[in-house]
């Protein structure tokens, strides 16, 4: 009993603590940010960051994030009742699926609470949408088809071998986002006669490998690797690698392509190892919505069009650029660290 | 003094299982509502709070009934993610009353092949149960692939939809009100208390549970009684998947994933004794109320997304064994 | 006093667990008024043999008769209706559930309320209560209490008291004595004789020869699943058949030899 | 092992892609070894009688622990370091279990989620990289480099095999530890201690758990913190499918060996066959349910009570 007790107030001390420090400071506003980008996504620290900027920036606004730690929309749902619950002063969320925001969100704004929708908009035609503020972010299928339009580009002037199979590595399969990416990939590489496969590989590593190697076993003709996260661009590499497939860029063997503006994939793309990867501009992802939610409660703004934030192509080009603009934000340490090449 | 008036609530404790979950909800109730500011105790967070309620509850009060029974069924998860599944297929093309019924079926055939293939081949539950777990999530997550699962906010006014995990019933003033959802569970829990303390099959499902060999001795059809047990946890599982289907809308194949443990939790919180024999299905769902409250007050917090897992694992734990404590307490002399 | 008729007839009866044969080739009769001791070492399969003839198990090879009737399913439920009561020593009782509804374990009694047939605890609890009182319970024990807190002795009584009190055709004791007093014993005993004594099949197991040969009509012995033995009291003393079962068990360890 | 042969029959015959190649082989071999030193964990816990369901979070706490601990401990002491750490975890369930008197099943999945937890309040997301002196040390390359043709673990692997198999079958403590499981009573009546026994099984349950995590990331130190997601699932799979039983004190190490190398190869043959991956997992769970039907008739033909 004396231990139980010991365990329990220990943790609940612990709870206290972590919530203090959010109702402690008297602030005029609380703003907050429900994503689907958790504490398994190297993207959160994106959002994270921003809205610390945001908070320093504005000393009298109060930021929290608070996210699913894996992709749910029944969870995410759940997370998102109980942050309007807490009636904040704005809301930020992305709509992965209208039929199911639809109604909390309906709600929020009733009760007078400003939505910005990021990351991923409410898909339908302007009038039947979610009644939203404005919508801050990319485009997931934009970013699949702009990737792969730029490597038929590239294949075309004679860099890279044209495409003759193409998988799209997918690490959750109940993701709506990432299905998004790969059927914007297939629809650029429709015309090509290539084969286009969706291949569900997992988040774990090692299975990954496994998973990614098999297939490549199975289907010799594949040679564009497109994963849909940073962080898992250096297992496919590394699998093409092994199997001595000539992952590197260059005009021959297999070609990787990956997403996002991470170190992991900048750095790929500096030392060759990928052909390009797709930002979706995720600082801005974080920062922007609070702006407007900021401007909208205090000077009554309303933005009339949605806010793009991407997709802009990161390749060899300009990878350097943006390799100084990441590390300015996150830190050498934290850049590098981050490297995982 | 005060140790004799605690000595005489033994008996109380010994005999109600849920007092121990009871306390402990009380205690975090009283603890949520002096630090969270009125950001937990406002009513629409009470009544979002209500609803995971409502459809974790249901589908642990199955659970409880084969934790009754001595086994385990932990393939509950998928089966309420199919039914998910299987009720917004058919509830946009067909009509929803149907849909429910079709979805509800569903779940009662996966418990039934449960419970025939562990009866038959006197396997341990866990592994068969585990194996449809995977079974079903794969067929989930393969059908999310190729179909979209979804009926229109908009479409979702009728009657039918309404009863079937609907918004809000009895809101006035400033409270928002409950889901549908809770009545079934209320329904639900009413029902399976009365059928578990005043009838034949409760009778014989707590006996097969406190002792298969004796049961069997005097004549229950011990494997039908599992069955049965089987049955009914798949078809609960599946109507939760519908009132949070009916909810929500919309699905995808992670739908139900985890909850299957978080419903074993709460039955354990809640004074069910995972070897069987003795359950608490008011327990149960006071330790559904417990879990969800916790996730919400994490939440509502605003706790770091990455604290959250490590408080749950650790709660869990903590709560399983101040609530053993409680009672080894009022089991001695 | 017995009728010609056997009530229950086995014939050639085979058993295996596994690869383990636990009866072999056993033919025996029982009739109506009779009252059979059942008598071996442990493992000698006399419980294996009246857990077929209380369908626990199914036989693997052989015939069982009831009353004339071929036996072709085995099941604790069928034999119950057909009137085979049967107390065990390790099974019988369910720890978690009370007195009361462990009395009525498999034959509830129902009360229809708007339809539904409701457990009728009043019956359950008086006509429990009467009985396991008249069969000793303690006072401060009621019968909502759980039958784990029950000693050996109690829980033996409810066991008893249960048998006796729905009307049946066979009672089987297995090893009914273990865990009671001397007393107890004795009233145990008695009972036997007068379950035996209203014409119903009393088939009582034991180790113990000398005290069974008192009670007993008919001595039945059983050897590693074999039966070795079958002789009326009158003609066989407790004496020589204890010689029978040193002796048995010798022939039959040289024959697996 | 009939389930084995039997399986690799089947693959030779619907082979449509090479299965007899040195690559699917070695590649195959490498994952199934992998999650052979996880189930060979998993089945010590299953034949004492309970179930270590954080088997998947240790793994990755572990293997972070290490990539993690490189930068200030450097290799040999980040290597010791991180497994002190998984032994820690086993050493902390294994207490709550015992003594405590939890369900295995409760503890161990308040272990998933605190493990996996920890993982992320401790990396906030994302995992650092492994230095390239750290990738050449001589100890990153005894554990994730290559040998007579094939990856290192293969060899880990069969030395633990041996090591525990010995362990289980030659000493006391097996001795100990079989009789736990398969009648607590009776080995405590006859002086087993068996809290500690239970305790100690956890804690070499984590610590393969954890060395798996590092042989996998000394060979690919490119990781992420999803780590060891869902893979207590594998290798409760693997050790079922090898015949370990729930009922307690029998279980075959071997069997968790060859039973990783059926869900692998599984993995493997669905791919080949053009099947979508996420039918995998409704793949191993009907071979779950298959293998453990079959090996518990194999059992009861074999004579054994089960």
């Amino acid at each position: 009993m004396k231990h139980a007790t010991q365990l329990a107030a220990a943790s609940l001390l612990a709870t206290t603590a972590l919530a203090g420090v959010a109702v402690a400071q008297e602030k005029q506003f609380r703003f907050v940010m429900v994503s689907h980008i958790g504490s398994n996504d190297a993207n959160m620290g994106w959002l994270t960051e921003s809205l610390a900027a945001f908070e320093e920036k504005y000393p009298d606004v109060t930021t929290e994030y608070i996210s699913t730690n894996n992709y749910s929309v029944q969870e995410h749902v759940r997370l998102l009742e109980q942050a309007i619950a807490t009636r904040p002063d704005g809301i930020a969320v992305p709509i992965v699926d209208n039929d199911a925001f639809e109604g909390p969100l309906r709600r929020a704004i009733e009760a007078g609470i400003p939505v910005v929708a990021f990351n991923i908009p409410d898909s339908r035609p302007a009038d039947e949408r979610i009644p939203y503020l404005t919508y801050v972010g990319g485009d997931e299928y934009l970013t699949g088809l702009h990737l792969g339009q730029y490597a038929l580009e590239q294949a075309a002037a004679g860099n890279i071998p044209a495409p003759t199979g193409i998988v799209c590595a997918s690490h959750d399969a109940a993701h709506q986002g990432l299905k998004a990416r790969c059927a914007g990939m297939q629809a650029a590489m429709e015309g090509t006669g290539a084969k286009f496969e969706e291949l569900f590989i997992g988040a774990e590593p090692a299975a990954a490998r496994n998973t990614l190697q098999s297939f490549m076993q199975a289907n010799p003709e594949t040679n564009y690797i497109f994963t849909v996260a940073g962080w898992s661009s250096p297992w496919a590499w590394g699998v093409a690698n092994d199997m001595g497939l000539s992952p590197d860029v260059d005009n021959e063997g297999v070609t990787v392509m990956t997403v996002d503006e991470a170190p992991v994939s900048i750095e790929g793309i500096r030392a060759g190892h990928l052909l390009a990867a797709n930002s979706q501009g995720f600082w801005l992802q974080g920062y922007a919505p609070m702006e407007w939610l900021y401007w909208n409660k205090t000077l009554g703004y309303e933005p009339k069009s949605d806010i793009l934030t991407g997709p802009v192509i990161i390749n060899a080009d300009n990878a350097d650029k943006w390799a100084a603009l990441v590390r300015s934000v996150f830190g050498d340490q934290e850049y590098d660290n981050q490297n995982t090449w | 003094m005060a140790a004799a008036s605690l000595s005489g609530l033994k008996p109380i404790v010994r005999q109600h299982s849920e007092v121990g979950v009871i306390l402990i909800a009380v205690l975090l109730v009283i603890f949520f509502v002096a630090t969270s500011g009125g950001r937990w105790n406002n009513s629409y967070n009470i009544s979002t709070i209500l609803q995971i309620t409502a459809t974790l509850g249901l589908m642990t009060l199955g659970v409880a009934l084969v934790i009754g029974t001595g086994e385990i069924d932990i393939s509950v998860g998928s089966t309420f993610g199919i039914g998910a599944l299987i009720y917004l297929y058919f509830a946009i093309r067909i009509d929803p009353v149907f849909a429910a019924m079709l979805a509800v079926a569903a779940g009662a055939l996966i418990g039934a092949f449960n419970g025939y293939l562990i009866t038959r081949t006197g396997t341990p539950s866990l592994i068969i149960t585990l194996g449809t777990l995977m079974i079903f999530r794969g067929l989930a997550i393969a059908l999310t692939s190729g179909f979209a699962f979804s009926v229109p906010y908009k479409e979702r006014d009728g009657l039918t939809y309404f009863i079937l995990g609907g918004e809000n019933i009895f809101r006035a003033g400033s409270f928002s009100g409950v889901n549908t959802g809770f009545l079934w569970l209320i329904a639900g829990l009413v029902v399976l208390t009365i059928a578990l303390k005043y009838t034949r099959f409760g009778n014989h499902l707590l006996a097969v549970g406190g002792s298969a060999d004796s049961a069997h001795s005097r004549g229950i059809r011990v494997d039908r009684v599992k069955i049965k047990a089987f049955i009914l946890c798949g078809a609960l599982a599946g109507l939760g998947g519908v009132l949070e289907a009916g909810k929500l809308g919309s699905a995808d194949g992670s739908m139900g994933r985890l909850m299957e443990l978080q419903a074993i939790a709460a039955c354990v919180l809640g004074g069910c004794v995972l070897a069987g024999g003795r359950i608490s299905l008011l327990g149960a769902l006071i330790g559904v109320f417990v879990l969800s409250s916790i996730q919400s007050y994490l939440v509502v917090m605003a706790v770091k997304p990455q604290w959250f897992m490590v408080l749950l694992g650790v709660i869990v734990v903590a709560a399983a064994l101040g609530d053993r404590k409680l009672r080894h307490w009022a089991v001695r002399k | 006093m017995a009728d010609a008729k056997p009530l229950i007839q086995v014939k050639n009866l085979d058993l295996y667990f596994g690869a383990f044969h636990a009866l072999r080739n056993v033919s025996v009769d029982f009739h109506a008024g009779e009252l059979v001791g059942l008598v071996g070492d442990n493992g000698a399969g006399k419980t294996t043999l009246i857990r077929v003839l209380c369908g626990i198990h199914t036989p693997t090879g052989g015939e069982v008769y009831f009353d004339g009737e071929r036996v072709r399913a085995f099941h604790p439920k069928l034999a119950i209706d057909q009137g085979i009561e049967t107390i065990q020593q390790s099974v019988g009782l369910c720890d978690n559930l009370s007195i009361a509804r462990n009395f009525y374990l498999g034959r509830e009694p129902v009360k229809r309320i708007l339809g539904i047939p409701f457990l009728d605890f009043a019956k359950m609890r008086g006509e429990a209560k009467k009985v396991i009182r008249a069969f000793g319970l303690r006072d401060n024990v009621s019968v909502d209490d759980e039958v784990e807190r029950l000693s050996g002795g109690e829980r033996q009584s409810v066991k008893i008291g249960r048998a006796v009190e729905f009307k049946n055709r066979v009672v089987i004791m297995d090893e009914p004595t273990n865990h009671l007093s001397v007393r107890e014993r004795e009233h145990v005993n008695e009972l036997a004789v007068q379950l035996r004594d209203q014409g119903l099949l009393v088939i009582y197991i034991t180790h113990d020869i000398f005290q069974v040969h008192k009670l007993a009509d008919r001595i039945v012995i059983m050897e590693n699943g074999e039966k070795i033995e079958d002789a009326s009291t009158d003609s066989m003393t407790a004496d020589e058949l204890e010689e029978v079962i040193r002796q048995g068990g010798r022939q039959v360890e040289k024959m697996e030899a | 092992m009939i389930g084995v042969a039997l399986m690799l029959i089947a693959f030779s015959v619907i082979d449509f892609s090479g299965w007899w190649t040195v690559r699917t082989i070695s590649n195959v071999v490498h994952f199934s070894s992998i999650l052979a030193l996880i189930a060979m964990g998993q089945a010590l816990v299953i034949v004492s009688k309970e179930i270590d369901l954080s088997v998947g979070s240790v793994y990755g706490l572990t293997g972070i622990a290490f990539i993690t601990f490189e930068q200030s401990l450097g290799v040999p002491g980040a290597m010791l370091a991180a497994l002190g750490i998984a032994a820690t975890c086993g050493l902390v369930q294994g207490i709550a279990v015992v003594w405590g008197g939890l369900p295995s099943m409760i503890v161990t999945l308040g272990g998933l989620f605190t493990f996996r937890g920890i993982i992320y309040v401790w990396t906030g997301g994302s995992v650092r990289n492994f230095s390239e002196e750290a990738r050449a040390h001589w100890l990153t390359r005894a554990f994730g480099g290559e040998f007579l043709g094939f990856e290192v673990v293969l060899f880990w692997m069969l030395l633990m095999l041996v090591i525990l198999s010995a362990m289980l079958k030659l000493t006391r403590f097996g001795n100990h530890l079989l009789a736990t499981g398969g009648a607590a009573d009776s080995a405590e009546s006859r002086g087993v201690r068996i809290d500690r026994v239970k305790i100690v099984t956890f804690m070499i349950c984590s610590l393969m758990a954890g060395f798996a995590g590092i042989v996998t990331l000394a060979d690919r130190p490119q990781t992420h913190v999803t780590i060891g997601d869902l893979l207590e699932l594998e290798a409760i799979a693997a050790a079922v499918i090898g015949g370990c039983l729930l009922s307690g004190g029998r279980g075959s190490l071997l069997g968790a060996v060859l039973g990783a190398f059926i869900v692998t190869s599984f993995r493997y043959e669905l791919i080949a066959l053009g099947a979508p991956s996420s039918w995998f997992i409704t793949f191993v769970g009907v071979v779950l349910i298959v293998a453990v039907i079959f090996n518990q008739k194999l059992a009861r033909w074999a004579g054994h009570n089960v």
